[in-house]
């Protein structure tokens, strides 16, 4: 059991490294993205981030969410996004500068929120999870995929195995109401998308 | 993440007793092994393709095709290429934004590279057995389309940028029929897992999924078109379409970097196929009854250590050539294609997609999931088969089980079975 | 039952005319202005009133046995008999004598009766009735003043039915042929011109003329069946308006507007006098119906005007012992709606006065008179209808209905007005050129008379007069109407002369009625039976009135002008119209455009001058023995046959039935000089062309130029009325302008004033405060919008520097 | 090797992502810039559901938050695009309609 527990990839000694990679690469491509000034680039910097943030996502058990990561945001979100730039670049390489002192003044800011995000976070005194806590249990594995289709279908088998008797609701009525919403979603952008082109020849 | 190729593991498990003591090294060099055959596979299989589609389009054009290199079937023609296009400057046009440029082609092989992993080559034989295997592969496979776009704007020149905008528009909306066409031996198998998915299949043509329901088999030739636009092949290679655009998206790329474009192409070919045939032609499952069950005890044996591990190795291998061939198969079929077809217009790819493929692959959906219960009505049970499918699964299940690691016991479904596979796979650990 | 016949007979005759016009007005709108259907209509509503009226004449003559006419010899022998008591010794026969002195006792009795119980049906079965009374409609009950519809029918009532529809009915088929020129759709007058000089075309107005006569008829013979004085009142307005109307029937021509403007407002100063009157009788009688009101089981519940003023034994007002004030109600009728007992004697005097006034204005009497000659603008049938049947007839009927409320101070003055009105006109027609002029003031002058007839007791012979005159009067405007007709409107008669020889009817016709308003007859053939062929209607009528006003001469010498002036009016009358006559028609002609142009009317206008000729000869046939006159006095007053004496020294005394026919042929002989000698001189001016009338002129020019200015009675009411009206118009201006104005501006001004310093509060103050309060907020605003930079990246660092600033406090205050 | 290890990762998102709010006058950019925020809370999500008693239901709220980015990314770009038909550019700056 405890060698079964040493093969799971948080315990693993790789896995600190390939944590540390992936969350260096993720803070410093988001670091790029604020930096870079053109479009594209920023694209490129985005996705590289949130690549890595979807394999922290893997590091962390949660393969289905990494998936997930990978084929909306980086498959889909992201193609949108460039698709934008490029319907909106009015010539190559678009750039719309901002004035350095806007620079200066949103890095101070930045590095204000940071710190007080940052201490706020160090001060709390996290709990250690209980080995035997069936929650904790639930997740040491990244094959979280019955358990997910389960929860949105309104059933939760390990809140079940964490107090047998009583059952907790699950996300039907969330799931549904999205899948509605994405349907809005999808005609509304339809429609606004639409638009007649008008200012062209002005 | 697990690293799960239980048979490799064992035996490294034999080697790092003597050399190397401790978990994590065993780890590193499992991780290490993994990455040099499938980086092999990759680099390969693009080679062998090429000098495959050159051979097959001489013969459509009744030609010979390559002869000289190598010399029976030119069969070396591929690395002559390769070592020419090496050789030849890297160039980077002053109007470029250089570092997308020379970024994008990394993209584009990284993705298709990275598919490979969650590849089931044979029972088992895969690099990471995630449980949503097939979930990942396609996210995977959608992020070649970013490179091609940031080839194209990043080259600066109005030729790449069509192809690159035409390859955005044809991938993001082909993702959307080739996911549901994906889904639908999904819904028959009830798992994301290609693993079970292709264990499912086995015993018999009869149960591979493209016959499990009439919406599968349709789906299938669905799934292929689709696969095939997806690979931004002919009829649907619009990105790269020599006649309007000089080179589409790679019109400045010279050298590896052109090259590396080729290889992601052949690769992604490849993995969609493989896809294919896992999903809907039973995997490296023979699909002769007696001769699936014969691999599969061998299989097991060699797993569980009661037969022996080469039988087992034997088995594995014989499957990996049965998928592989199928994959090939597939791929031959798309290079026929490309010989065989003319060029849409990209109005022409839209609409097919929009306005036919999508309609009919949710018809086709939706279809799979009323299949089950028409039989239930019908025959009382879920499929025309006599077996019935839940017992494949049960045992696949089971099967998947000490390919997962320990904590996947407490993975979903599982229960008491899993006690009996710890300890089994405690002791073929220690 | 008879009652009700002869109410519905009367009902139809008076209300068909009314649906007449109702129909007609909208001749304009259902047909075309060419057709005569309108005329036909209006003919042939008043046509069936006439039948109508005459069988109820019949039905009422056979209800009561002609009682009337049979009491006719009672009266010719009881005014034969009854001769010895009057002064002058002729001898009568005295065969008959006897009786007929106890015969009027019965018959006076009768009448007695009559006056008095008329309305009792059937309260003595014995006599029969021959007055019916009762109420048509309630209009509304003011506590207890009672406004109704409703008709009183005596013989009166009847006779002037016949004779108002009878002569209507000829003016009406006159005016048929008269108007036919209106029978276009654009008519050009001739006598109106624009400010261009231009004529004035209009379209025709046809049927528009016959709606009018069809209203007028309508509402003249409402006012003869009313049977309260209000209902007469309420139609003597209609009839005025009907007037003004068919006055005002060119109303282009300024003439006639105007004309039509005189006529109103003329009869208006009167009818002021009219409604004094019917409110003293309001305020004293309480009622205002004639007859008293019956219900079912014969019980009287309201008594009626004439009941209300008992007469003694001698006729006279019963005074009041103590309070010396007239005693009002019979001691038998019962009369709740009273309110007094008494009226003052002055009072009385006043009512009568009053309602005499009305008269006055619609008659034409002497004070308000000149209306009548201008009125002469409309189209000569409307003449004719106004100034013989319907209008002028009016006030007399009125004067006659109303006899019993009078008492002699008002009859002295009725017969003064009379006597003068009848002298002054007389006097100006001699000098009028105009022909219709002068049959105008004829006719005052004639109506004259019957005032004077009424005014001297002779109850019967004015309403004589009036119904003769009628028939005479009409037939001549008529003849006028076709020699201006023929002659193409032209009324000059020193532009005509020798007509007689184009116009042969019309001058025939027109000699029949200038004998017959002349009076004359033959000499001694004068009587009963055959010599009645030579004696026309105007002899028999103007000699009544002339031996009432002898016969109250006699009994009141102080008052001889009353027989004077009379007599030389006969005289005069007779000269001018036959001076008339002569003028038109005798001699040769002065004008030979007009003579030559001129032609006898068609059939259709000398038809009702042929047969208005026979009435107007032969209508009075018999005189005062004949039925006309019989029928007139069938249901007069009782007192009135047989006189009242003075009630004290200086008193008035009326002259009875037999005083008259004492002194009749006397009367009657002064009357036949005057006319003769009238005509003579008449016939040695104008007839015989021996004599120079311009010389005439020139030396009596000064009388002349007097009389043609109508006694200047027009510049009198203007020195009299309009200038001083005009000054005090000025005065009330002037006065408006200083004070009041000055009081108005004033209090303007001081409104103005405080509205300045309210206004100026409500700037300073007010809005000063409001200002600042939007002011503050402005600029409030103002320095706040710094803030909406509507920048989206600057909200975003708002916001991150929010939370950092709100997470510093946090830490901060809660430190760990 | 910790939660609030992964909590600095999304903090560090997070706060690239207002920053990049913040500065990029590019509409496209502000876009990206909510992207990585939704990003940092989403690792937020996923570190609580691996080392807190939370379960899976970090993970299905991220999976919520993802799906509802694809959402607003969709809408949001179709805004833009009416906003460069309209204005021929995509500085958010010139959208400044409602300043007062």
């Amino acid at each position: 059991m405890t060698g079964a527990l040493m093969l799971s990839a948080a315990a693993a000694p790789g896995g600190s490294v390939l944590f540390a990679i992936f969350a260096l690469a993720a803070c410093l491509c988001a670091v790029a993205v604020v930096a870079s000034q053109t479009v594209v680039r920023m694209a490129f910097w985005l996705v590289l981030s949130l690549g890595s943030t979807a394999a922290l996502f893997f590091l962390a058990d949660a393969d289905f969410v990494g998936a997930a990561q990978l084929l909306i945001y980086v498959g889909g979100t992201l193609v949108l996004l460039v698709f934008g730039v490029m319907l909106t670049a009015s010539g190559p390489y678009l750039k719309i500068a901002t004035s350095p002192g806007e620079t200066i003044l949103g890095a101070v800011v930045a590095l204000l929120f940071l710190c007080v995000v940052v201490a706020s976070v160090s001060g709390v005194t996290w709990p250690e999870p209980v080995a035997a806590d069936a929650g904790a249990l639930q997740t040491a594995s990244g094959n979280t995929l019955r358990p997910l289709g389960l929860a949105f279908l309104g059933t939760r088998p390990d809140q079940d195995l964490a107090d047998g008797d009583q059952l907790s609701p699950g996300y039907l009525l969330p799931f549904e109401i999205i899948s509605i919403h994405l349907l809005v979603v999808l005609i509304g952008a339809a429609y606004l998308a639409r638009a007649k082109r008008r200012a062209v020849g002005t | 993440m697990i690293l799960a190729a239980q048979s490799i593991a064992d035996f490294l498990a034999g080697i790092t007793e003597v050399i190397a003591p401790g978990k994590g090294l065993q780890y590193v060099l499992a991780a290490v092994i993994h990455a040099v055959l499938l980086v092999h596979a990759f680099a390969l299989s693009p080679a062998i393709f090429i000098w495959l589609e050159r051979k097959v389009a001489g013969r459509i054009q009744d030609r010979l095709g390559p002869t000289r290199v190598g010399g029976l079937f030119g069969w070396l023609q591929s690395l002559a290429d390769g070592i020419k296009l090496v050789q030849k400057e890297d160039l980077c046009p002053p109007a470029a934004d250089s570092l997308l440029f020379r970024s994008a082609p990394y993209f584009v092989c990284v993705a298709s590279f990275a598919a490979f992993m969650v590849l089931p080559f044979s029972a088992g034989w895969v690099a990471v057995a995630a449980d949503c295997g097939l979930f990942i592969i396609l996210a995977i496979l959608s992020l070649e389309v970013f490179g091609i776009i940031m080839a194209g704007y990043s080259s600066g020149s109005k030729w790449s940028l069509f192809g690159g905008m035409r390859e955005a528009a044809q991938m993001v909306s082909y993702e959307i029929p080739l996911a549901i066409c994906a889904l639908v031996p999904v819904i028959a198998a009830g798992s994301l897992n290609l693993g079970e998915i292709g264990g499912m299949q086995r015993g018999g043509v009869h149960n591979w999924f493209i016959f499990h329901d009439p919406f599968a088999f349709i789906a299938f030739f669905v799934y292929f078109v689709v696969a095939t636009a997806s690979c931004k092949r002919a009829p649907f290679d619009l990105a790269e379409a020599e006649s309007e655009l000089v080179g589409g998206f790679h019109t400045e790329y010279s050298g590896i970097r052109w090259s590396f474009f080729f290889m992601g192409e052949y690769a992604s070919m490849f993995a969609v196929c493989g896809i294919a045939s896992i999903l809907f032609l039973g995997g490296w499952n023979t699909g002769i009854p007696p001769l699936d069950d014969a691999l599969y005890a061998a299989r097991n044996a060699g797993a569980s250590g009661q037969g022996s591990a080469i039988v087992g190795y034997l088995a594995n291998v014989l499957g990996m050539l049965v998928f592989v061939s199928k994959a090939a198969l597939g791929v031959f079929v798309q290079i026929w294609l490309r010989w065989t077809l003319p060029r849409l217009r990209i109005d022409q790819v839209m609409t097919t997609c929009l306005k036919y493929l999508v309609p009919i692959s949710c018809f086709l959906f939706l279809g799979a999931t009323v299949w089950p219960l028409l039989l239930a009505t019908a025959l009382q049970r879920s499929t025309w088969t006599p077996e019935a499918l839940g017992v494949r699964a049960a045992a696949e299940l089971r099967e998947s089980v000490p390919a997962a690691d320990v904590p996947a016991t407490a993975s979903g479904a599982v229960t008491a079975v899993e006690a009996r596979q710890e300890s089994a796979t405690e002791g073929a650990v220690r | 039952m008879v009652g009700e016949t002869l109410r519905n007979l009367l009902l139809i005759a008076w209300l068909l005319p009314l649906c007449g016009f109702a129909v007609e007005i909208f001749g304009g709108f259902w047909g075309s202005r060419r057709s005569r259907v309108a005329a036909w209509l209006a003919v042939g509503c008043i046509a069936t009133g006439f039948v109508c009226s005459a069988s109820a004449l019949t039905i009422w003559g056979k209800s009561n046995g002609w009682a009337v006419l049979h009491r006719a010899d009672h009266h010719e022998s009881s005014a034969d008999g009854g001769g010895p008591a009057v002064a002058d010794g002729t001898v009568p026969p005295a065969a008959e004598a006897v009786p007929g002195a106890e015969a009027s006792a019965p018959t006076a009795v009768a009448g007695q009766h009559a006056a008095d119980e008329h309305s009792h049906s059937g309260a003595d079965s014995a006599k029969a009735q021959t007055v019916f009374s009762g109420t048509l409609y309630r209009l509304a009950t003011f506590g207890g003043l009672e406004l109704s519809l409703d008709y009183y029918i005596d013989s009166l009532t009847l006779v002037m039915f016949t004779m108002v529809t009878f002569i209507a009915t000829c003016i009406h088929l006159f005016a048929m042929g008269y108007m036919s020129e209106e029978l276009t759709e654009e008519y050009v007058d001739h006598h109106a011109h624009l400010r261009n000089g231009h004529h004035v075309h209009r379209p025709g107005r046809f049927y528009r003329f016959f709606a009018f006569l069809s209203l007028f008829c309508f509402s003249m013979l409402g006012l003869v069946l009313a049977g309260n004085i209000f209902q007469v009142f309420i139609f003597w307005e209609l009839v005025g308006i009907c007037s003004f109307l068919l006055i005002g029937f060119y109303t282009e021509r300024k003439s006639a507007s105007t004309a039509a403007n005189k006529a109103f407002i003329m009869n208006r100063v009167g009818d002021f006098g009219f409604l004094i009157g019917l409110m003293v009788v309001w305020t004293y009688f309480g009622t205002f119906k004639f007859a008293d009101t019956v219900d079912a089981d014969g019980h009287v519940v309201q008594a009626g005007l004439f009941q209300m003023l008992p007469r003694g034994a001698d006729g006279n007002v019963i005074m009041n012992a103590e309070n010396g004030e007239v005693q009002i109600g019979s001691a038998t009728a019962a009369n709740p709606a009273n309110r007094h007992a008494t009226i003052p004697y002055a009072l009385l005097v006043l009512a009568g006065l009053g309602v005499f006034a009305g008269c006055i204005g619609k008659s034409a009497q002497f004070p308000l008179q000149t209306w009548l000659p201008d009125a002469m603008e409309g189209p000569t049938p409307v003449s004719a209808l106004v100034h013989s049947a319907t209008m002028v007839a009016a006030g007399v009927y009125l004067t006659g209905r109303f006899y019993p409320m009078f008492v002699q101070e008002v009859l002295l003055t009725i017969a003064y007005i009379g006597c003068i009105t009848a002298f002054v006109a007389a006097t100006i027609a001699i000098v009028a050129t105009d022909i219709k002029k002068v049959l105008a003031y004829s006719t005052i002058s004639q109506l004259g008379y019957m005032m004077l007839g009424l005014g001297v007791f002779g109850w019967g012979a004015g309403l004589f007069h009036l119904v003769t005159h009628a028939f005479f009067k009409s037939l001549m405007f008529l003849c006028s109407g076709s020699v201006i007709y023929g002659c193409h409107h032209e009324q000059e008669m020193p532009k005509m002369g020798g007509l007689w020889r184009k116009m042969p009817i019309t001058a025939f016709t027109m000699l029949v009625g200038v004998m017959a308003i002349a009076g004359l007859a033959i000499p001694g053939l004068v009587g009963p039976g055959f010599g009645q062929l030579f004696a026309f209607s105007g002899f028999h009528s103007k000699d009544a009135v002339v031996a009432t006003a002898l016969a109250f001469v006699q009994a009141n010498p102080a008052h001889f002008l009353l027989f004077i002036l009379p007599l030389i009016t006969a005289g005069v009358t007779a000269f001018y119209m036959f001076r008339l006559w002569f003028y038109t028609f005798a001699g040769k002609p002065r004008d030979h455009h007009v003579y030559d142009h001129c032609h006898e009317s068609p059939l259709i206008m000398t038809g009702p001058l042929v047969v208005l000729s026979l009435l107007a000869a032969y209508c009075a046939w018999g005189g005062e023995q004949g039925n006309l006159y019989l029928l007139i006095t069938g249901d007069q007053p009782s007192y009135v046959s047989h006189g009242i004496p003075a009630l004290a020294a200086g008193g008035l005394t009326m002259p009875g039935h037999d005083a008259v026919v004492a002194v009749h042929h006397q009367a009657g002989t002064y009357a036949l000089i005057a006319a003769f000698s009238g005509t003579f001189l008449a016939w040695l001016l104008y007839g015989s062309g021996k004599v120079d009338v311009a010389e005439i002129r020139r030396q009596l020019s000064g009388v002349h130029g007097f009389l043609a200015n109508k006694w200047h009675f027009d510049e009198l009411y203007d020195a009299l009325f309009m200038r001083p009206t005009h000054v005090v118009g000025r005065f009330c201006a002037g006065i408006d302008r200083m004070i009041f104005d000055g009081i108005l501006h004033g209090a303007a001004g001081a409104t103005v004033l405080v509205s300045k310093w309210d206004r100026a509060f409500d700037e300073k103050v007010v809005d000063g405060l409001v200002n600042l309060l939007g002011n503050a907020t402005w600029s409030a605003g103002n320095w706040l919008k710094v803030l909406q930079t509507g920048r989206l990246r600057q909200y975003v660092m708002f916001i991150v520097a929010g939370v950092v600033a709100l997470f510093g406090v946090l830490l901060a205050t809660f430190p760990r | 090797m910790s939660l609030s290890a992964y909590l600095l990762v999304g903090a560090v998102l997070f706060v690239c992502g207002i920053v990049c709010m913040a500065t990029k006058r590019n509409g496209i950019g502000v876009l990206m810039g909510v992207e990585l925020v939704l990003n940092g809370a989403n690792v937020n999500f996923v570190a609580f559901s691996k080392y807190t008693q939370l379960g899976l239901d970090g993970q299905i709220f991220s999976l919520f938050v993802i799906v509802l980015a694809a959402a607003e990314a969709a809408v949001a770009l179709a805004i833009a695009l009416n906003f460069y038909n309209n204005h021929l550019t995509i500085d958010v700056d010139r959208a400044n309609k409602l300043k007062g």
